[in-house]
């Protein structure tokens, strides 16, 4: 069977590049950087190149940023770390409603434990807006959290403009940006953003590393206790491999992100107005044109159920994701497109599909040959769908 | 994460559709996560002679929905009225233990239709 | 030059057959755990076979693994997630001496946090004693955390009666097993251990990858918040490849560790007194026999130093590790030997020596040819050495 | 970790030993780390003409031992005295951050020596 992944906001595959050279640091340059000997020296140094890396990327420098096990982690560790460390000076925190769940659980469980929250809610593209920022912002608000972009519907933040206003009130400003990384130029420096989060696994290397870029003078209360590794900001033997996959992934988008954006603009637009144009009742889900990633594609499809497309598709070789809540744990369906005014039922039904460095035009294609099929099959089922 | 049989039932449902002029209909729909189903009953003494379903809902959901219909096909409406979720969770091999609550979409909805059916009756009688 | 890696303990490396299953799934079944398309599918089945190889090893049921990012993440979960589910119980933590600082240190933090802490002294040869534990219980007492066998001197702490003092108590028994794991047998039902740590990169698996085996009914307070995964005990994309990795090792490990333990303890005696006889003023840390890890060899050399001991060696390829202050980055010279009865300047001058699978009796051979040399010549520019 | 300079130094340090009747002697144990040094010197009117040491330490304590004595022989008692611990780092192209406090143990142990030659003159007066 043919098979079609269309899932890389999900995951990406590891390139072999970054796959090869990780081998050769687990099976040959194994040492543990903290280890006095030549073992411990290579794997320190490829380590350190790595952090270079990184760094580069989003325009900071290498001792501003620590090694963390995803973008979990990261996000955990900025929030519950600010809160920690500034707890004294304030209780206020400021999110948007369309973050990640790293990002919102990670607050709900502060608002819980005495500190207060204020959520942010965005507009029917799923943007939120400066002024609301502004407005939210009380004399004890101790850190702000906006995503750079959204993971399902690929909406882009105001970011610079947030950066803004948080270094003119002095504010600590954190951005997830999981899943712009590679894909839109960062510089921390110039966005004002005081702390970053990335992960390795959306950029085509691999899974488990992440990433936290902490400015210089921000401080933050580390998550765990032990080893005194990253300069005691993060605990534990260095995933040595991992991070050394991750600093070459970045080393690689960082060369290839011009290019892969405008090939995934292409084949995004070509199944979006695809879909458009084939199904009827059709929704899509975000912004169109510059202010959405340049590899996602949302829609809604009315009177069907995203699950059923999932594993419609699925039966064709075809990887998607969808905000249903039959696809999640928790049955509620995707707190993003509620946030967007979509109702329960309608939001049901929507379907992601991300590109990747690898999908093709043919691939497209198959996908909007079948899909209508599909749709056509789970409607006749529906009692939603009266002809 | 679905056994074989969900997935064959999920691509090869039995008994979609409708009726026309029931005899029964029951919709339901699941508090949960909002998918619903609706059942159509052809009923003949005691006996369901035809059934019918449509459902808007997760794989789960369709395949349970399918499972019922070829389960009270030609049964009496007392052995119909006692087919629980579990029966029907187990005649498909299992449900992960997340999906578990889909199965009640099909029983409920089957209920519901007999119900209706026997609400009819006493609107004849 | 050749190269003798005799510092297994701080990492190994990663089996052969374990890193090719790993490239699988860094570049082809790259899927997301959590998806519901096939990618996922194939993911998840090998994540569960992961959790069931892990199980296997230490006596557990499947369900009862929790993935981390390594040992240092498990300690801190069983720690400071039992004192966060257990708080209202009581706040009285009991522990030893010699743990790793990845233990002792987030018990140092809840001690800083309002929780009290007995901390179990150790004897000679390192080990802990069961009366001294009953002793320091109290009614208040909520966790009793005792390793299972050092990092640094080998010592096999009583974990059997430990375990059922603390079943008889009704306090949950935490043991950190990541130097025991694949090297003695552990049973956690048998030894009746509520909590028990492991870590991947000790056993031939990946860095970045450990374990917290929580017994069923347990309960643990989560470190970190966001996704669901590991059933919400732990949060964050899995590191598929890296857990797929660990579950390998675990299987390949359980079936050597008979033929392991017999070669690597006549290794180990080879060496240990091989250097006895071969250099005077040498002191054996740890204990002799039995009570000592097969792979592990601890002596201090009087009037010289850990650390220039360690670079002389490794001019030679010789990787080794010492309890010198001077290789850590916290200038105080090895807690565990002082817990030991080591003065500074003794414990200051000890030496490390971790067996492998790899390693031969040449290997040894040479070791035992070159270190007395090494030691002659610091110790003529020691101040302290007067022959 | 260590560059260059510091391993030549380490593997091959230089004026390792003692002085029978020394001018000066210096002992300094690093408070941080517990490491010891004791500089034995040779004077002859202000001129350091000898300079020996002896070490127990780390790499970098051996290394900046032996670059110190490097950096004295032949040189003014007045001079010795100016040379500090950033000097000593200077010379051998730098110490890593967590290193840093090694380099007091040979300024500190050589400024000793010269204070213990000092003290001596004057006893001799
Ligand atoms: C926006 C965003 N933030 C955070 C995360 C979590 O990162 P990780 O999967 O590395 O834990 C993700 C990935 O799912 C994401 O899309
Ligand atoms: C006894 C012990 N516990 C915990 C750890 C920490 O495990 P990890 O290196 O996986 O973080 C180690 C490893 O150094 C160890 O030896
Ligand atoms: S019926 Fe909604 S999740 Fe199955
Ligand atoms: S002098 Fe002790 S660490 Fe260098």
């Amino acid at each position: 069977m043919r098979r079609i992944y269309l899932d890389h906001s999900a995951t990406t595959p590891v390139d072999l590049e970054v796959a090869t050279l990780m081998m050769t640091y687990y099976t040959e340059k194994y040492g543990n950087p903290s280890s006095v000997h030549g073992f411990g020296r290579e794997a320190k140094q490829a380590l350190e190149e790595a952090r270079r890396q990184v760094a580069e990327l989003i325009g900071a420098t290498p001792q501003e940023i620590v090694f963390t096990s995803g973008g979990t982690e990261a996000d955990n560790l900025a929030i519950l770390g600010t809160a920690e460390a500034m707890r004294k000076k304030g209780k206020h925190l400021i999110t948007s409603a369309i973050e990640h769940h790293a990002v919102l659980e990670t607050f709900e469980y502060l608002e819980k434990n005495g500190f207060e929250l204020t959520v942010i809610p965005v507009d029917a593209e799923g943007i939120v807006s400066v002024e609301d920022v502004r407005k939210a912002v009380r004399p004890d608000t101790i850190l702000i959290s906006v995503m750079h972009a959204n993971n399902e519907v690929g909406a882009i933040q105001p970011i610079v403009e947030i950066g803004n206003l948080a270094k003119e009130l002095g504010i600590t400003f954190h951005v997830d940006a999981v899943q712009s990384l590679g894909k839109i130029p960062i510089n921390v420096k110039e966005m004002n953003i005081d702390l970053l989060t990335v992960s390795s696994h959306k950029i085509y290397g691999p899974k488990g590393v992440g990433a936290l870029y902490i400015r210089k003078g921000v401080r933050i209360v580390p998550l765990a206790h032990g080893g005194s590794q990253e300069k005691r900001r993060r605990s534990g033997t260095e995933n040595t491999p991992g991070i050394i996959g991750f600093g070459k992934a970045c080393e690689l988008i960082g060369k290839r992100m011009a290019e892969d954006s405008k090939l995934q603009t292409k084949l995004r637009d070509r199944l979006m107005n695809g879909i458009v144009e084939r199904i009827e009742y059709v929704k899509v889900n975000g912004p169109i044109g510059e202010k959405r990633l340049s590899n996602n594609v949302n829609v809604s499809i009315r009177f069907v159920e995203g699950e059923s497309l999932l594993l419609s598709l699925d039966m064709l070789g075809i990887a998607a994701s969808s905000g249903s809540a039959c696809t999640s744990g928790s049955l509620d369906p995707s707190h993003v497109l509620l946030a967007m005014g979509l109702v329960h039922e309608i939001a049901h039904g929507s379907l992601r599909f991300s590109l990747g460095r690898q999908n093709t035009e043919e691939e497209i294609d198959y996908v909007l040959e079948q899909l209508p099929k599909i749709v056509e099959r789970l409607r006749m089922m529906s009692p939603l769908y009266d002809q | 994460m679905y056994t074989e049989k969900v997935m064959d039932h999920f691509t090869n449902p039995r008994n979609v559709g409708e009726i026309e002029n029931p005899d029964g209909v029951g919709e339901v729909g699941n508090a949960k996560c909002g998918d619903i189903m609706r059942i159509y009953l052809d009923i003949e003494g005691d006996i369901i002679k035809d059934v019918k379903f449509k459902t808007f809902g997760c794989g789960a959901a369709v395949a349970t929905s399918s499972m019922v219909t070829e389960m009270v096909k030609g049964k009496t409406i007392d052995e119909a009225m006692v087919i629980s979720n579990a029966a029907v969770a187990e005649a498909l091999g299992g449900l992960p233990e997340t999906k578990m609550h889909c199965s009640n979409l099909a029983a409920d909805a089957l209920h519901k239709a007999i119900e209706n059916y026997k609400d009819n009756q006493l609107k004849k009688e």
